[in-house]
């Protein structure tokens, strides 16, 4: 019990200092790639203690609230994750996290935040399927939800669902915000929605979406490296080269629209999933 | 698609294009119109600059001997180095510093030679 | 979904110049909108009419910030014709020149914002790093990086010197390298054309109606372009406009395209074809009289009614910019297209807002 | 020197527009310009590349009609010279209530008053 404690309280310092830092190193390394100079690293953290500094400012106290829901949720399936848990509860935890951040899009009547809340509710209609294949694709080869039970598989996830990973890619770009499917808050562009969903944010409650922003690039960062769990090295590795990937793939696309990006993840995600759960599967029942 | 990818990839291991602004100072070319300068010992208080100054930048003060030059209302098109028949102004580029307040510069002939 | 009106601008982060559309959207359709400019009319006609005739060179050069030099050439051109001056054959030249790098920094500069609007921002800093060689490339010549101040009544104030020319061949050659890495990506990329293909449909017949100019016009099957009336040295040079069929987004990117290319081609041939002489003559008296002066602006047509009275001031001074023109095309698109598409219909008119209220 | 014209009279602008419209020329632009009393305004067509020009001379007072009918692009043309000059346009397809480049309480046709004497204009901006 005193083990877990420690797990949590460790998880909930140090995850924000590392997605703060990758969030810096992304910064750069997409400034590079554009030809830029870029700024430092630790701009992500210049920019939250500033905007802690300002004054706090909230269109209404829903808007606060569901912030913060959204920072507790994604902390709790963040915690679970780290304590080994169960893969469906930690999915599922997640869609009521993103919930909060819709609701408190929609607890305002900036037009801009409507339109980026229904937007981010496409994008979760577009992954949740793709994430619970995943968890499912876990259970078919492992036999169980439990994250900790990944341990101790002897052969790395990815040798049995590459498919599932290229998935999760696509999930990854949706749930960073990466170009094409930076819908619902234009995170880089701000062209079509300004600030989309956070528009009517501000100060320290846009600094709290922030971090709750490095919670979640975590956490997904961690759904990575799940496929690779012997040594954890390499699945750590695994997940840095993902996040290397997106950001290439943010810098060769254009953005595009949401009716896109659900016949895509809905045609090509899940299909490449279901493919790799049907061979899993058939290679199981051969084998038993 | 594979020709951004290696745009990317050559931005990535290559120096960036851009600055970093003040801090590196940039190799203006020769010619480049900055900013306007008088040089008060040539200066014969004609006020043909003031004249074809096409923003009211230049005022001078014929009697009183003194020219004021508003670099702010200064639009840098040279129509004053063109009028001027001494060749009292002349061009400079240095990177000047920004400002909070509005400044005018005040010219008055050197000691000495008031003007002949 | 309801209906939402949300406003695109005066103030949006893709364009940052000061329209105002309200814009109602149904299932993030748009259903209605209504436009509004004036956010920046500064007046420049009346105070043209208080300047004398040659300061006014300088106060048409601020009209637009991108399009300054063809600004200037367009009023020097209508007053040459009024007193009746004959520039010289080197100036001629020169202004081509100048024409051709400001239409090329204008176009770079349209490229790269149209993939800002689809949210490529890559692409958008190639098209800008491209571009600054060419700034780099008018401060060495002109003197200063957008506001050009060489174009005078009489010809060009700042002749090139041989170095200059060479300087010039080169950055262009250059720039002509450097877009041949960049322009297959917005042209060929899946998801540029994903955003750009059938998107802002202006068909041949409402081009007309509506009263498009420039690359709007061209891009919609309509081969109009003024350099083939040869002013300057144009008709010396040889010269055919870009023609395009599609009448979308996409079309109006690829004349676009296909203009840069040209332009480097223009600019080059004017230099190597620099005549020997003065680049300028003197000019005395003032003008008398009326005159129409059009000139093919990067944004399209540009016309200037200049009306002297024999006096230092001018009578009437009317700038009729391409924007201006292209407003009503923009209104005709916007209606039944996707939310999304907006930013990208509104910059693929290349709206200069500031040019538009003068 | 002159802009080539040809003279016609506020009554027959509109089918004169329509004959330029359905040779397939552009409408370019609209040209008011003040002479005394009268307001004259010269439509600019293209054909092919060459300049026509319609003129026609009116009375600030009386409204002229509009060509917003023939050619769609004519609103917003039309419009600046209202505002600016304060001439008065019948059927306008949509018009912007003189709220195109002026803002409220601000002076009236700005551009009219190009005839007043000089020195009354200095005083106005001292």
């Amino acid at each position: 019990m005193v083990k877990a404690l420690m797990v949590v309280l460790l998880v909930v310092i140090m995850a924000p200092l590392l997605g703060g830092l990758l969030t810096g190193i992304d910064r750069v390394l997409t400034a590079r790639m554009q030809g830029r100079v870029g700024p430092p690293v630790l701009q992500p953290f210049y920019d939250v203690l500033k905007l802690l500094g300002k004054e706090a400012l909230a269109a209404n106290r829903r808007q606060v609230a569901w912030a913060l829901g959204y920072l507790v949720l994604i902390i709790a399936s963040l915690a679970l994750f780290c304590l080994g848990g169960d893969l469906l509860i930690i999915v599922f935890t997640m869609a009521f996290a993103a919930g909060s951040f819709v609701l408190g899009g929609f607890s305002v009547r900036s037009p801009y935040s409507h339109i980026g809340s229904q937007r981010e509710l496409l994008q979760m209609l577009a992954y949740e399927p793709v994430l619970i294949l995943l968890a499912l694709g876990v259970y078919l080869q492992t036999g169980s939800f439990m994250v900790k039970d990944l341990f101790h598989q002897s052969q790395p996830l990815l040798a049995s669902m590459p498919l599932v990973f290229i998935a999760l890619l696509i999930v990854l770009t949706i749930k960073i915000r990466k170009s094409p499917f930076d819908l619902a808050t234009s995170h880089h562009g701000h062209q079509e929605l300004v600030k989309g969903i956070t528009t009517e944010y501000s100060g320290p409650y846009l600094a709290l979406i922030e971090v709750t922003h490095w919670y979640e690039l975590v956490l997904l960062l961690g759904l990575a490296a799940m496929f690779w769990t012997h040594p954890l090295g390499a699945g750590i590795l695994l997940a840095l080269a993902a996040f290397f990937i997106e950001m290439v793939i943010d810098n060769i696309c254009a953005r595009l629209t949401w009716n896109w990006m659900i016949k895509f993840t809905w045609t090509g995600g899940i299909i490449l999933c279901l493919i790799n759960l049907g061979v899993i599967w058939v290679l199981r029942a051969g084998g038993v | 698609m594979a020709k951004m990818i290696s745009t990317v990839m050559s931005n990535l291991t290559h120096c960036p294009k851009t600055r970093l602004y003040p801090l590196e100072e940039r190799q203006l070319p020769p010619g480049t119109r900055g900013q306007i300068e008088f040089d008060m010992t040539k200066c014969i208080f004609c006020s043909l600059c003031a004249k074809r100054c096409p923003a009211d930048a230049i005022t001078v003060d014929r009697k009183g001997k003194t020219l004021v030059f508003n670099p702010f209302r200064c639009i840098i098109c040279e129509s004053c180095l063109e009028g001027c028949p001494k060749d009292a102004i002349s061009l400079f580029s240095h990177w000047r510093a920004p400002v909070t307040a509005l400044y005018e510069q005040k010219y008055q002939p050197e000691p000495g030679q008031a003007g002949d | 979904m309801g209906r939402i009106t949300a406003p695109f601008g005066p103030q949006h982060p893709v364009l940052p110049e000061p329209l105002h559309l309200n814009i109602t959207y149904e299932d993030e359709k748009v259903v209605g909108l209504s436009p509004a400019i004036g956010y920046v009319h500064r007046g420049l006609e009346k105070t043209a009419e208080k300047k004398e005739y040659p300061e006014n060179v300088f106060l048409v050069e601020r009209v637009c910030g991108i399009c300054s030099f063809m600004h200037a050439m367009t009023y020097c051109m209508g007053i040459e014709e009024l007193m009746g001056i004959e520039i010289p054959p080197r100036a001629q030249y020169l202004r081509v020149f100048y024409s051709e790098i400001s239409r090329l920094h204008s176009h770079l500069l349209w490229l790269g914002l149209f993939a800002d609007a689809f949210g490529f921002e890559n692409l958008f800093m190639q098209y800008w790093a491209a571009r600054e060689k060419i700034l780099d490339l008018m401060e060495l010549t002109g003197g200063q990086r957008v506001i050009l101040s060489s174009c005078a009544i009489g010809g060009i104030r700042r002749d090139l010197n041989a170095e200059q020319i060479d300087t010039a061949q080169g950055v262009l050659m250059q720039t002509e390298e450097e877009l041949k890495r960049i322009n297959p990506v917005m042209l060929n990329a899946y998801t540029v054309k994903q955003r750009t293909v059938g998107k802002g449909m202006l068909s041949r017949e409402d081009a007309l109606l509506y009263g498009a100019v420039g690359p709007m016009l061209r891009a919609s099957g309509v081969a109009q372009d003024l350099r083939q009336t040869g002013y300057a040295a144009y008709r010396e040079l040889g010269f055919a406009p870009v023609v395009e069929t599609d009448g979308d987004s996409y079309a109006r990117a690829l004349v676009r395209v296909r203009e840069t290319c040209q332009s480097i081609e223009l600019a080059r041939k004017a230099l190597e074809r620099l005549p020997e002489g003065e680049a300028a003559v003197k000019v005395k008296g003032n003008p008398d009289g009326e005159t129409m002066q059009r000139v093919e602006q990067p944004r399209g047509e540009l016309l200037y009614y200049i009306k002297g009275n024999g006096s230092k001031n001018l009578e009437r001074l009317r700038i009729r910019t391409p924007t201006f023109a292209n407003i009503p095309s923009l209104l005709k698109m916007l209606p039944g297209c996707e939310m999304a598409d907006v930013p990208v219909i509104v910059l693929s008119i290349d709206p200069c807002i500031s040019c538009t209220e003068r | 020197m002159k802009v080539d014209t040809i003279k016609t009279s506020p009554e027959a602008i509109v089918a004169s527009a329509q004959k330029y419209f359905d040779d397939g020329c552009r409408l370019v632009a609209a040209t008011c310009v003040e002479e005394g009393e009268e307001l004259r305004v010269i439509y600019s067509f293209d054909r092919e590349l060459s300049l026509e020009n319609l003129e026609i001379s009116t009375p600030r007072e009386k409204a002229i009609p509009s060509l917003t009918g023939v050619y769609a692009c004519a609103f917003l043309i039309e419009n600046e010279m209202k505002e600016l000059f304060g001439l008065e346009i019948d059927g306008l397809s949509l018009d912007l209530g003189g709220r195109m480049y002026l803002v409220d309480g601000a002076e009236p046709a700005p551009m009219a008053d190009h005839n007043k004497p000089k020195a009354k204009e200095d005083e106005k901006i001292g």
